[in-house]
Protein backbone atom coordinates (compact mmCIF):
# COMPACT_ATOMS: atom_id res chain seq x y z
CA UNK A 1 0.00 0.00 0.00
CA UNK A 2 3.06 2.53 -0.85
CA UNK A 3 3.04 3.08 2.75
CA UNK A 4 5.66 5.82 4.07
CA UNK A 5 8.73 4.18 6.33
CA UNK A 6 8.01 7.94 8.69
CA UNK A 7 4.24 6.55 9.07
CA UNK A 8 4.23 3.00 9.53
CA UNK A 9 0.88 2.01 10.27
CA UNK A 10 1.92 -0.58 13.31
CA UNK A 11 -1.35 -1.28 14.82
CA UNK A 12 -4.25 -2.67 13.08
CA UNK A 13 -7.86 -0.33 14.67
CA UNK A 14 -9.88 -2.38 17.31
CA UNK A 15 -12.42 -5.00 16.16
CA UNK A 16 -16.15 -4.30 16.14
CA UNK A 17 -16.09 -7.29 19.13
CA UNK A 18 -13.64 -5.56 21.40
CA UNK A 19 -15.02 -1.63 20.45
CA UNK A 20 -18.83 -3.19 21.42
CA UNK A 21 -21.81 -0.51 20.99
CA UNK A 22 -20.70 2.89 19.20
CA UNK A 23 -20.71 6.14 20.94
CA UNK A 24 -22.69 7.85 17.57
CA UNK A 25 -24.03 6.30 14.55
CA UNK A 26 -24.52 8.42 12.09
CA UNK A 27 -26.81 7.10 8.73
CA UNK A 28 -26.94 9.13 5.94
CA UNK A 29 -28.04 9.33 1.92
CA UNK A 30 -25.24 8.57 -0.41
CA UNK A 31 -25.25 12.79 -1.32
CA UNK A 32 -22.44 14.88 -1.64
CA UNK A 33 -24.51 17.62 0.37
CA UNK A 34 -24.30 16.09 3.52
CA UNK A 35 -20.34 15.42 4.03
CA UNK A 36 -20.17 18.75 5.30
CA UNK A 37 -21.86 18.14 8.25
CA UNK A 38 -20.78 14.51 8.75
CA UNK A 39 -16.81 15.61 9.10
CA UNK A 40 -18.15 18.45 11.00
CA UNK A 41 -19.43 16.17 13.34
CA UNK A 42 -16.21 13.80 13.81
CA UNK A 43 -14.06 17.12 13.90
CA UNK A 44 -16.34 18.15 16.77
CA UNK A 45 -15.77 15.14 18.68
CA UNK A 46 -11.97 14.70 17.60
CA UNK A 47 -11.24 18.08 19.26
CA UNK A 48 -13.07 17.49 22.33
CA UNK A 49 -11.57 14.43 22.85
CA UNK A 50 -8.11 16.31 22.98
CA UNK A 51 -6.70 16.25 19.40
CA UNK A 52 -5.66 19.62 17.94
CA UNK A 53 -7.42 22.14 15.79
CA UNK A 54 -5.35 20.62 12.77
CA UNK A 55 -5.75 16.54 13.69
CA UNK A 56 -9.77 17.32 14.09
CA UNK A 57 -9.79 18.79 11.07
CA UNK A 58 -7.58 15.87 9.55
CA UNK A 59 -9.76 13.45 11.03
CA UNK A 60 -12.74 14.60 9.44
CA UNK A 61 -11.18 14.76 6.31
CA UNK A 62 -10.26 10.74 6.67
CA UNK A 63 -13.65 10.44 7.12
CA UNK A 64 -14.67 12.69 3.95
CA UNK A 65 -12.45 10.47 1.62
CA UNK A 66 -14.02 7.33 3.19
CA UNK A 67 -17.68 9.08 2.47
CA UNK A 68 -17.05 10.53 -0.99
CA UNK A 69 -15.77 7.33 -2.42
CA UNK A 70 -18.02 5.04 -1.50
CA UNK A 71 -20.72 7.82 -3.29
CA UNK A 72 -18.53 7.68 -6.30
CA UNK A 73 -17.30 4.44 -6.42
CA UNK A 74 -19.80 2.43 -4.40
CA UNK A 75 -23.48 3.90 -5.19
CA UNK A 76 -21.71 5.68 -8.95
CA UNK A 77 -23.39 8.85 -8.07
CA UNK A 78 -26.74 7.26 -6.97
CA UNK A 79 -28.13 9.41 -4.03
CA UNK A 80 -30.22 7.39 -2.22
CA UNK A 81 -28.11 5.24 -1.08
CA UNK A 82 -27.42 4.44 3.08
CA UNK A 83 -24.16 4.66 4.33
CA UNK A 84 -23.82 3.81 7.93
CA UNK A 85 -20.63 5.52 10.40
CA UNK A 86 -19.88 4.71 13.38
CA UNK A 87 -17.98 5.97 15.96
CA UNK A 88 -16.11 5.22 19.23
CA UNK A 89 -14.06 6.47 21.71
CA UNK A 90 -11.40 4.62 23.89
CA UNK A 91 -10.58 6.16 26.96
CA UNK A 92 -7.13 3.52 27.28
CA UNK A 93 -7.41 2.97 30.38
CA UNK A 94 -6.40 -0.52 31.08
CA UNK A 95 -8.42 -2.11 28.21
CA UNK A 96 -6.46 -3.35 25.03
CA UNK A 97 -7.15 -0.50 23.33
CA UNK A 98 -5.42 2.22 23.27
CA UNK A 99 -7.10 5.58 23.94
CA UNK A 100 -8.22 7.13 20.62
CA UNK A 101 -11.09 7.48 18.11
CA UNK A 102 -12.23 5.07 16.36
CA UNK A 103 -14.71 5.34 12.85
CA UNK A 104 -16.46 2.71 10.80
CA UNK A 105 -17.54 3.56 7.02
CA UNK A 106 -20.46 0.77 6.11
CA UNK A 107 -22.20 0.87 2.58
CA UNK A 108 -24.57 -1.66 1.22
CA UNK A 109 -22.65 -1.66 -2.18
CA UNK A 110 -21.12 -4.27 -4.22
CA UNK A 111 -18.59 -6.06 -2.97
CA UNK A 112 -15.35 -5.16 -4.38
CA UNK A 113 -11.83 -7.03 -3.69
CA UNK A 114 -10.03 -4.69 -0.89
CA UNK A 115 -7.20 -5.05 -1.80
CA UNK A 116 -7.85 -2.95 -5.14
CA UNK A 117 -8.96 -0.05 -3.18
CA UNK A 118 -6.12 1.97 -3.25
CA UNK A 119 -4.37 5.15 -4.36
CA UNK A 120 -2.01 5.73 -7.40
CA UNK A 121 1.51 6.42 -6.33
CA UNK A 122 2.07 10.17 -5.63
CA UNK A 123 4.65 10.53 -8.15
CA UNK A 124 2.50 9.57 -11.01
CA UNK A 125 0.60 13.14 -10.51
CA UNK A 126 -3.18 13.22 -11.97
CA UNK A 127 -5.96 14.11 -10.93
CA UNK A 128 -7.38 12.16 -8.05
CA UNK A 129 -6.16 8.62 -7.04
CA UNK A 130 -5.51 10.78 -3.56
CA UNK A 131 -8.03 9.50 -1.42
CA UNK A 132 -6.99 6.01 0.08
CA UNK A 133 -3.90 7.74 0.70
CA UNK A 134 -4.48 10.36 2.58
CA UNK A 135 -6.66 7.92 4.73
CA UNK A 136 -4.08 5.89 5.58
CA UNK A 137 -1.26 8.88 6.09
CA UNK A 138 -4.12 10.57 8.61
CA UNK A 139 -5.09 7.29 10.52
CA UNK A 140 -3.11 5.46 12.64
CA UNK A 141 -4.82 2.11 11.28
CA UNK A 142 -7.35 1.93 8.51
CA UNK A 143 -8.56 -1.57 6.91
CA UNK A 144 -10.94 -2.08 4.16
CA UNK A 145 -13.13 -5.43 4.58
CA UNK A 146 -16.54 -7.36 3.07
CA UNK A 147 -19.35 -6.74 5.17
CA UNK A 148 -20.56 -10.46 6.58
CA UNK A 149 -23.82 -10.13 4.38
CA UNK A 150 -23.28 -7.29 1.28
CA UNK A 151 -21.61 -4.12 1.17
CA UNK A 152 -18.33 -2.75 2.17
CA UNK A 153 -16.37 -1.78 5.66
CA UNK A 154 -13.69 0.81 6.60
CA UNK A 155 -12.83 0.99 10.01
CA UNK A 156 -10.21 3.51 10.81
CA UNK A 157 -8.53 4.41 14.06
CA UNK A 158 -6.58 7.62 15.24
CA UNK A 159 -4.26 6.85 18.85
CA UNK A 160 -4.36 9.89 20.90
CA UNK A 161 -0.56 10.61 22.13
CA UNK A 162 0.21 11.39 25.65
CA UNK A 163 -2.12 12.95 27.38
CA UNK A 164 -3.28 15.51 25.23
CA UNK A 165 -6.28 16.62 26.82
CA UNK A 166 -9.09 16.35 28.95
CA UNK A 167 -13.05 15.99 28.08
CA UNK A 168 -14.14 19.42 30.60
CA UNK A 169 -12.69 22.39 30.77
CA UNK A 170 -9.91 24.29 32.67
CA UNK A 171 -8.96 27.58 34.77
CA UNK A 172 -5.76 29.31 34.54
CA UNK A 173 -5.32 32.17 36.80
CA UNK A 174 -3.26 34.83 36.32
CA UNK A 175 -2.41 38.28 38.02
CA UNK B 1 -13.42 25.11 27.29
CA UNK B 2 -10.85 27.38 28.70
CA UNK B 3 -11.08 30.24 31.99
CA UNK B 4 -8.78 32.89 32.32
CA UNK B 5 -9.33 34.92 35.36
CA UNK B 6 -6.78 37.61 35.91
CA UNK B 7 -7.77 40.47 38.37
CA UNK B 8 -5.91 43.94 39.14
CA UNK B 9 -6.68 46.25 41.46
CA UNK B 10 -10.40 46.37 42.10
CA UNK B 11 -11.52 44.31 38.53
CA UNK B 12 -11.11 40.94 38.27
CA UNK B 13 -11.58 39.37 34.06
CA UNK B 14 -13.31 36.05 33.90
CA UNK B 15 -12.63 35.20 30.38
CA UNK B 16 -13.54 31.59 28.60
CA UNK B 17 -12.49 30.60 25.39
CA UNK B 18 -14.25 27.85 23.28
CA UNK B 19 -17.84 26.65 23.07
CA UNK B 20 -19.75 27.44 26.50
CA UNK B 21 -22.43 24.07 26.40
CA UNK B 22 -23.68 21.76 28.84
CA UNK B 23 -20.18 19.56 29.26
CA UNK B 24 -18.81 22.52 30.38
CA UNK B 25 -20.84 25.20 31.90
CA UNK B 26 -20.41 23.51 35.27
CA UNK B 27 -16.61 24.85 34.73
CA UNK B 28 -17.56 27.89 34.34
CA UNK B 29 -19.91 28.10 37.21
CA UNK B 30 -17.26 26.89 39.71
CA UNK B 31 -14.23 29.54 38.44
CA UNK B 32 -17.42 32.55 38.60
CA UNK B 33 -18.46 31.48 42.18
CA UNK B 34 -14.49 31.32 43.25
CA UNK B 35 -13.71 34.76 41.43
CA UNK B 36 -17.26 36.05 43.47
CA UNK B 37 -16.35 34.45 46.72
CA UNK B 38 -13.54 37.34 46.97
CA UNK B 39 -16.39 39.83 46.38
CA UNK B 40 -14.34 42.08 44.10
CA UNK B 41 -15.96 45.42 43.22
CA UNK B 42 -16.13 44.47 39.35
CA UNK B 43 -16.03 41.39 37.88
CA UNK B 44 -15.81 41.41 33.91
CA UNK B 45 -17.00 38.51 31.77
CA UNK B 46 -14.84 38.73 28.74
CA UNK B 47 -16.45 36.77 25.71
CA UNK B 48 -15.03 38.01 23.00
CA UNK B 49 -13.62 33.72 22.81
CA UNK B 50 -16.97 32.26 22.67
CA UNK B 51 -18.32 31.48 19.42
CA UNK B 52 -21.23 29.51 20.96
CA UNK B 53 -23.04 28.97 24.31
CA UNK B 54 -26.29 27.41 24.98
CA UNK B 55 -28.98 28.13 27.93
CA UNK B 56 -26.71 26.53 30.94
CA UNK B 57 -24.05 28.80 29.81
CA UNK B 58 -26.55 31.34 30.39
CA UNK B 59 -27.70 29.80 33.39
CA UNK B 60 -24.42 30.24 34.99
CA UNK B 61 -24.28 33.92 34.22
CA UNK B 62 -27.39 34.52 35.52
CA UNK B 63 -26.65 32.69 38.78
CA UNK B 64 -23.10 34.81 38.78
CA UNK B 65 -25.60 38.15 38.53
CA UNK B 66 -27.92 37.34 41.03
CA UNK B 67 -24.44 36.64 43.30
CA UNK B 68 -22.99 39.68 42.24
CA UNK B 69 -26.27 41.55 42.66
CA UNK B 70 -26.40 40.23 46.82
CA UNK B 71 -23.00 41.41 47.75
CA UNK B 72 -22.66 44.84 45.82
CA UNK B 73 -20.11 43.59 43.19
CA UNK B 74 -20.46 45.04 39.61
CA UNK B 75 -20.96 42.98 37.37
CA UNK B 76 -20.20 43.02 33.30
CA UNK B 77 -20.30 41.34 30.07
CA UNK B 78 -18.21 42.30 27.37
CA UNK B 79 -16.94 41.37 23.79
CA UNK B 80 -20.15 39.45 22.99
CA UNK B 81 -19.93 37.30 19.17
CA UNK B 82 -23.11 37.83 17.59
CA UNK B 83 -24.25 34.33 17.92
CA UNK B 84 -23.97 34.38 21.59
CA UNK B 85 -25.90 37.77 21.85
CA UNK B 86 -29.22 36.17 19.66
CA UNK B 87 -29.05 34.13 22.88
CA UNK B 88 -29.94 37.00 25.32
CA UNK B 89 -31.85 38.72 23.13
CA UNK B 90 -34.35 36.06 22.69
CA UNK B 91 -34.34 35.09 26.03
CA UNK B 92 -34.82 38.62 26.78
CA UNK B 93 -31.84 38.52 28.99
CA UNK B 94 -30.07 41.63 26.67
CA UNK B 95 -31.65 44.52 28.93
CA UNK B 96 -30.94 42.50 32.31
CA UNK B 97 -27.25 42.20 32.26
CA UNK B 98 -24.52 45.48 31.74
CA UNK B 99 -23.42 43.98 28.32
CA UNK B 100 -20.68 46.74 26.42
CA UNK B 101 -19.18 45.98 23.19
CA UNK B 102 -15.14 46.41 23.95
CA UNK B 103 -13.30 44.57 26.79
CA UNK B 104 -11.00 48.29 27.02
CA UNK B 105 -15.13 49.79 28.15
CA UNK B 106 -15.51 47.30 30.58
CA UNK B 107 -13.34 48.50 33.32
CA UNK B 108 -15.90 51.68 33.75
CA UNK B 109 -19.09 50.43 32.67
CA UNK C 1 -46.76 28.07 25.63
CA UNK C 2 -46.22 32.30 26.51
CA UNK C 3 -45.72 32.93 21.98
CA UNK C 4 -44.37 36.25 21.61
CA UNK C 5 -46.70 37.75 19.52
CA UNK C 6 -44.20 38.82 16.83
CA UNK C 7 -43.04 35.22 16.46
CA UNK C 8 -46.01 33.24 16.13
CA UNK C 9 -46.10 29.72 15.12
CA UNK C 10 -48.30 29.45 12.44
CA UNK C 11 -47.66 25.96 10.96
CA UNK C 12 -47.57 22.83 12.73
CA UNK C 13 -44.25 20.31 11.82
CA UNK C 14 -45.00 18.12 9.23
CA UNK C 15 -45.62 14.62 10.00
CA UNK C 16 -43.57 11.55 9.96
CA UNK C 17 -45.19 10.49 7.39
CA UNK C 18 -45.45 13.23 4.69
CA UNK C 19 -41.64 13.09 5.77
CA UNK C 20 -40.67 10.06 4.59
CA UNK C 21 -37.21 8.56 4.85
CA UNK C 22 -34.85 11.46 6.46
CA UNK C 23 -31.88 11.93 4.86
CA UNK C 24 -29.43 11.82 8.33
CA UNK C 25 -30.30 10.25 11.18
CA UNK C 26 -28.15 10.50 14.53
CA UNK C 27 -28.18 8.15 17.07
CA UNK C 28 -26.32 8.91 20.09
CA UNK C 29 -25.49 7.93 23.82
CA UNK C 30 -26.85 10.99 26.17
CA UNK C 31 -23.30 12.73 27.22
CA UNK C 32 -23.13 16.51 26.84
CA UNK C 33 -19.65 16.18 25.37
CA UNK C 34 -21.86 14.65 22.36
CA UNK C 35 -23.47 17.71 21.45
CA UNK C 36 -21.28 19.57 19.47
CA UNK C 37 -20.77 17.06 17.31
CA UNK C 38 -24.54 17.25 16.74
CA UNK C 39 -25.40 20.35 16.84
CA UNK C 40 -22.59 21.36 14.69
CA UNK C 41 -23.70 18.62 11.85
CA UNK C 42 -27.36 20.03 11.90
CA UNK C 43 -25.26 23.50 11.29
CA UNK C 44 -23.55 22.93 8.71
CA UNK C 45 -26.49 20.98 6.56
CA UNK C 46 -28.13 24.34 7.40
CA UNK C 47 -25.60 26.39 5.74
CA UNK C 48 -25.85 24.31 3.08
CA UNK C 49 -29.04 24.60 2.57
CA UNK C 50 -29.05 28.51 2.16
CA UNK C 51 -29.72 29.59 5.89
CA UNK C 52 -27.33 32.82 7.17
CA UNK C 53 -24.45 31.69 9.20
CA UNK C 54 -26.47 32.74 12.49
CA UNK C 55 -29.45 30.97 11.74
CA UNK C 56 -27.87 27.59 11.06
CA UNK C 57 -26.48 28.49 14.76
CA UNK C 58 -29.53 29.21 15.93
CA UNK C 59 -30.58 26.13 14.58
CA UNK C 60 -28.06 24.16 15.95
CA UNK C 61 -28.91 26.04 19.30
CA UNK C 62 -32.48 24.61 18.75
CA UNK C 63 -31.36 21.02 18.62
CA UNK C 64 -28.36 21.31 21.63
CA UNK C 65 -31.66 22.61 23.88
CA UNK C 66 -33.44 19.42 23.11
CA UNK C 67 -30.91 16.93 23.35
CA UNK C 68 -29.51 18.46 26.17
CA UNK C 69 -32.99 18.63 28.18
CA UNK C 70 -33.23 14.81 27.32
CA UNK C 71 -29.68 14.32 28.65
CA UNK C 72 -30.95 16.17 31.79
CA UNK C 73 -34.64 15.59 32.72
CA UNK C 74 -35.31 12.50 30.61
CA UNK C 75 -32.18 10.26 31.07
CA UNK C 76 -31.74 12.61 34.36
CA UNK C 77 -27.66 12.16 33.72
CA UNK C 78 -27.69 8.57 32.51
CA UNK C 79 -24.86 8.46 30.17
CA UNK C 80 -25.68 5.30 28.45
CA UNK C 81 -29.12 6.14 26.91
CA UNK C 82 -30.05 6.26 23.37
CA UNK C 83 -31.11 9.87 21.81
CA UNK C 84 -32.40 9.21 18.22
CA UNK C 85 -31.77 12.64 15.78
CA UNK C 86 -33.68 12.54 12.33
CA UNK C 87 -33.08 15.12 9.84
CA UNK C 88 -34.82 15.96 6.86
CA UNK C 89 -34.87 18.56 4.00
CA UNK C 90 -38.09 19.71 1.66
CA UNK C 91 -37.31 21.26 -1.31
CA UNK C 92 -40.70 22.91 -1.28
CA UNK C 93 -41.57 22.16 -5.16
CA UNK C 94 -45.31 21.30 -5.49
CA UNK C 95 -45.11 19.03 -2.59
CA UNK C 96 -47.67 20.14 0.91
CA UNK C 97 -44.33 20.78 2.86
CA UNK C 98 -42.70 23.88 2.27
CA UNK C 99 -38.75 24.60 1.37
CA UNK C 100 -37.28 24.07 5.15
CA UNK C 101 -34.99 21.66 7.40
CA UNK C 102 -37.25 19.15 9.46
CA UNK C 103 -35.67 18.05 12.88
CA UNK C 104 -37.21 15.28 15.23
CA UNK C 105 -35.07 14.26 18.50
CA UNK C 106 -36.62 10.86 20.07
CA UNK C 107 -35.29 9.30 23.30
CA UNK C 108 -36.40 5.77 25.38
CA UNK C 109 -37.07 7.92 28.42
CA UNK C 110 -40.45 7.79 31.13
CA UNK C 111 -43.26 9.62 29.46
CA UNK C 112 -43.91 12.82 30.47
CA UNK C 113 -47.11 15.16 29.52
CA UNK C 114 -45.74 17.13 26.89
CA UNK C 115 -48.28 20.38 27.89
CA UNK C 116 -45.44 20.07 30.86
CA UNK C 117 -42.84 20.51 29.04
CA UNK C 118 -42.20 24.66 29.21
CA UNK C 119 -40.38 27.68 30.13
CA UNK C 120 -40.43 30.09 32.66
CA UNK C 121 -42.07 33.35 32.17
CA UNK C 122 -39.08 35.82 30.89
CA UNK C 123 -39.70 38.00 33.34
CA UNK C 124 -38.96 35.70 36.20
CA UNK C 125 -35.48 35.60 35.52
CA UNK C 126 -33.34 32.59 37.23
CA UNK C 127 -31.05 30.42 36.30
CA UNK C 128 -32.37 27.78 34.04
CA UNK C 129 -35.63 27.56 32.46
CA UNK C 130 -34.73 29.11 28.67
CA UNK C 131 -34.34 25.89 26.53
CA UNK C 132 -37.96 25.23 25.44
CA UNK C 133 -38.11 29.12 24.93
CA UNK C 134 -35.10 29.32 22.53
CA UNK C 135 -36.42 26.08 20.37
CA UNK C 136 -40.22 27.99 20.04
CA UNK C 137 -38.44 31.46 19.11
CA UNK C 138 -36.36 29.80 16.87
CA UNK C 139 -37.89 27.09 15.00
CA UNK C 140 -40.95 28.49 12.77
CA UNK C 141 -43.10 25.36 14.24
CA UNK C 142 -42.26 22.42 17.36
CA UNK C 143 -44.66 19.78 18.61
CA UNK C 144 -44.04 17.60 22.12
CA UNK C 145 -45.43 14.28 21.66
CA UNK C 146 -45.54 11.03 23.10
CA UNK C 147 -43.97 7.97 20.45
CA UNK C 148 -46.50 5.43 19.89
CA UNK C 149 -44.70 2.59 22.85
CA UNK C 150 -42.27 4.14 25.16
CA UNK C 151 -40.06 7.70 25.25
CA UNK C 152 -40.66 11.19 24.27
CA UNK C 153 -40.73 12.92 20.49
CA UNK C 154 -40.03 16.56 19.74
CA UNK C 155 -40.74 17.43 16.02
CA UNK C 156 -39.15 20.78 14.86
CA UNK C 157 -39.28 22.61 11.45
CA UNK C 158 -37.46 25.52 10.35
CA UNK C 159 -38.86 27.30 6.50
CA UNK C 160 -36.74 29.10 4.40
CA UNK C 161 -37.06 32.51 3.89
CA UNK C 162 -38.07 33.14 -0.40
CA UNK C 163 -35.18 31.54 -2.31
CA UNK C 164 -32.58 32.06 -0.06
CA UNK C 165 -29.48 29.78 -1.35
CA UNK C 166 -28.69 27.23 -3.36
CA UNK C 167 -27.24 23.82 -2.42
CA UNK C 168 -24.28 24.02 -4.96
CA UNK C 169 -21.59 27.06 -6.01
CA UNK C 170 -22.16 30.66 -7.68
CA UNK C 171 -19.27 32.33 -9.70
CA UNK C 172 -19.02 35.94 -9.62
CA UNK C 173 -16.72 37.46 -12.52
CA UNK C 174 -15.81 41.11 -12.31
CA UNK C 175 -12.75 43.43 -13.87
CA UNK D 1 -19.07 27.71 -2.15
CA UNK D 2 -18.13 31.21 -4.30
CA UNK D 3 -16.08 31.96 -6.96
CA UNK D 4 -14.71 35.21 -7.56
CA UNK D 5 -12.96 35.87 -10.80
CA UNK D 6 -10.83 39.22 -11.26
CA UNK D 7 -9.05 39.96 -14.13
CA UNK D 8 -5.77 42.75 -14.92
CA UNK D 9 -3.16 42.77 -17.35
CA UNK D 10 -2.14 39.47 -17.48
CA UNK D 11 -3.20 38.03 -14.62
CA UNK D 12 -6.74 36.52 -13.46
CA UNK D 13 -7.02 35.75 -10.61
CA UNK D 14 -9.51 32.43 -8.69
CA UNK D 15 -11.05 33.34 -5.38
CA UNK D 16 -13.38 30.35 -4.35
CA UNK D 17 -14.50 31.58 -0.59
CA UNK D 18 -16.01 28.42 1.77
CA UNK D 19 -14.92 24.60 2.04
CA UNK D 20 -14.22 22.91 -1.29
CA UNK D 21 -15.38 19.37 -1.40
CA UNK D 22 -17.15 17.20 -3.59
CA UNK D 23 -20.65 18.59 -3.77
CA UNK D 24 -18.97 22.05 -5.06
CA UNK D 25 -15.41 20.88 -6.63
CA UNK D 26 -17.47 20.91 -10.28
CA UNK D 27 -18.04 24.28 -10.27
CA UNK D 28 -14.68 25.14 -8.97
CA UNK D 29 -13.76 23.39 -12.16
CA UNK D 30 -15.65 24.68 -14.57
CA UNK D 31 -14.69 28.44 -13.01
CA UNK D 32 -10.71 27.39 -13.92
CA UNK D 33 -11.36 25.74 -16.68
CA UNK D 34 -12.75 28.64 -18.02
CA UNK D 35 -10.23 31.43 -17.07
CA UNK D 36 -7.83 28.85 -18.58
CA UNK D 37 -9.78 29.10 -22.05
CA UNK D 38 -8.65 33.02 -22.46
CA UNK D 39 -4.96 31.58 -21.65
CA UNK D 40 -3.78 34.37 -19.73
CA UNK D 41 -0.21 34.50 -18.83
CA UNK D 42 -0.78 34.40 -15.01
CA UNK D 43 -3.54 32.68 -13.36
CA UNK D 44 -3.85 33.12 -9.27
CA UNK D 45 -6.00 30.78 -7.59
CA UNK D 46 -6.30 32.97 -3.89
CA UNK D 47 -7.34 30.16 -1.53
CA UNK D 48 -7.37 32.54 1.67
CA UNK D 49 -10.86 31.68 1.93
CA UNK D 50 -11.09 28.41 1.53
CA UNK D 51 -10.88 26.58 5.60
CA UNK D 52 -11.22 23.25 4.46
CA UNK D 53 -10.44 21.57 1.08
CA UNK D 54 -10.93 17.42 0.16
CA UNK D 55 -9.29 15.57 -2.18
CA UNK D 56 -11.71 16.46 -4.95
CA UNK D 57 -10.71 20.25 -4.78
CA UNK D 58 -6.39 19.19 -5.01
CA UNK D 59 -7.76 17.17 -8.24
CA UNK D 60 -9.37 20.09 -10.01
CA UNK D 61 -6.13 22.05 -9.18
CA UNK D 62 -3.82 19.63 -10.45
CA UNK D 63 -6.19 19.58 -13.87
CA UNK D 64 -5.76 23.17 -14.11
CA UNK D 65 -2.10 23.03 -13.68
CA UNK D 66 -1.89 20.26 -16.57
CA UNK D 67 -3.64 22.16 -18.82
CA UNK D 68 -1.69 25.84 -17.76
CA UNK D 69 1.27 23.64 -18.68
CA UNK D 70 0.26 23.30 -22.28
CA UNK D 71 -0.39 26.36 -22.82
CA UNK D 72 2.11 28.11 -20.95
CA UNK D 73 0.09 29.87 -18.27
CA UNK D 74 1.73 30.47 -15.33
CA UNK D 75 -0.53 28.63 -12.27
CA UNK D 76 0.35 30.46 -8.98
CA UNK D 77 -1.48 29.24 -5.74
CA UNK D 78 -1.38 31.47 -2.43
CA UNK D 79 -3.29 32.46 0.82
CA UNK D 80 -3.46 28.19 1.95
CA UNK D 81 -4.80 27.94 5.71
CA UNK D 82 -3.05 25.70 7.38
CA UNK D 83 -5.16 22.75 7.18
CA UNK D 84 -5.16 23.18 3.08
CA UNK D 85 -1.86 23.17 2.94
CA UNK D 86 -1.73 20.10 5.38
CA UNK D 87 -2.96 18.00 2.71
CA UNK D 88 -0.84 19.24 -0.28
CA UNK D 89 1.91 18.03 1.90
CA UNK D 90 0.12 14.69 2.34
CA UNK D 91 -0.26 14.45 -0.97
CA UNK D 92 3.73 15.32 -1.74
CA UNK D 93 1.95 18.20 -4.18
CA UNK D 94 3.20 21.28 -2.17
CA UNK D 95 6.86 20.92 -4.30
CA UNK D 96 4.52 20.17 -7.50
CA UNK D 97 2.39 23.43 -7.46
CA UNK D 98 3.77 27.11 -7.29
CA UNK D 99 2.54 27.71 -4.31
CA UNK D 100 3.10 31.41 -2.16
CA UNK D 101 2.10 32.98 1.23
CA UNK D 102 0.93 36.41 0.63
CA UNK D 103 -1.71 36.99 -2.38
CA UNK D 104 0.16 40.29 -2.91
CA UNK D 105 3.65 38.29 -3.93
CA UNK D 106 1.69 36.26 -6.57
CA UNK D 107 1.80 38.47 -9.24
CA UNK D 108 5.71 38.17 -9.86
CA UNK D 109 5.89 34.20 -8.47
N1 LIG E 1 -15.57 2.73 -1.17
C1 LIG E 1 -15.00 2.19 -2.28
N2 LIG E 1 -15.65 1.22 -2.95
C2 LIG E 1 -15.09 0.68 -4.06
N3 LIG E 1 -13.90 1.04 -4.56
C3 LIG E 1 -13.22 2.01 -3.94
C4 LIG E 1 -13.72 2.62 -2.77
N4 LIG E 1 -12.82 3.52 -2.37
C5 LIG E 1 -11.81 3.49 -3.23
N5 LIG E 1 -12.02 2.57 -4.20
C6 LIG E 1 -11.11 2.23 -5.30
O1 LIG E 1 -9.82 2.68 -4.95
C7 LIG E 1 -9.32 3.62 -5.91
C8 LIG E 1 -8.48 4.69 -5.26
O2 LIG E 1 -9.29 5.57 -4.51
P1 LIG E 1 -8.76 7.03 -4.17
O3 LIG E 1 -7.38 6.92 -3.65
O4 LIG E 1 -9.74 7.66 -3.26
O5 LIG E 1 -8.71 7.81 -5.55
P2 LIG E 1 -9.89 8.12 -6.58
O6 LIG E 1 -11.17 7.87 -5.86
O7 LIG E 1 -9.69 9.54 -6.95
O8 LIG E 1 -9.67 7.20 -7.72
C9 LIG E 1 -10.55 4.13 -6.62
O9 LIG E 1 -10.27 4.56 -7.93
C10 LIG E 1 -11.48 2.92 -6.59
O10 LIG E 1 -11.17 2.05 -7.65
N1 LIG F 1 -37.01 16.19 27.08
C1 LIG F 1 -37.72 16.46 28.20
N2 LIG F 1 -38.26 15.46 28.93
C2 LIG F 1 -38.96 15.72 30.04
N3 LIG F 1 -39.21 16.96 30.49
C3 LIG F 1 -38.71 18.00 29.82
C4 LIG F 1 -37.94 17.80 28.63
N4 LIG F 1 -37.58 19.02 28.17
C5 LIG F 1 -38.07 19.92 29.03
N5 LIG F 1 -38.75 19.33 30.02
C6 LIG F 1 -39.47 20.00 31.14
O1 LIG F 1 -39.69 21.35 30.74
C7 LIG F 1 -39.09 22.26 31.67
C8 LIG F 1 -38.54 23.49 30.95
O2 LIG F 1 -37.39 23.17 30.18
P1 LIG F 1 -36.38 24.31 29.77
O3 LIG F 1 -37.14 25.47 29.23
O4 LIG F 1 -35.38 23.73 28.86
O5 LIG F 1 -35.69 24.79 31.13
P2 LIG F 1 -34.83 23.91 32.16
O6 LIG F 1 -34.46 22.65 31.46
O7 LIG F 1 -33.66 24.79 32.46
O8 LIG F 1 -35.73 23.70 33.32
C9 LIG F 1 -38.03 21.45 32.37
O9 LIG F 1 -37.75 21.94 33.65
C10 LIG F 1 -38.66 20.05 32.40
O10 LIG F 1 -39.55 19.95 33.48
Amino acid sequence: MSESPDHPQIAAPPSLTDLGEPLVRVEMRSQPRLLAGTRELVGAIAKRLGFSELEAGQIGLALDEALANVIRHGYKGRDDGLIMVSLWVSEGDGSTVGAGLHLCVEDQCPQVDPSKIRSRELSEVRPGGLGVHLIQEIMDASVFEKREQSGMRLRMSKFIPHNAGTMTGSVRHAG
Amino acid sequence: MQVDITSNDANTTVAPTGDVDLSVSRDLQSALKKVMDDKPERVIVDLSGVPYMDSSGVATLVEAMQISRKQATRLVLCGMQEKVRSIFEIARLDKVFTIVDDPATADSA
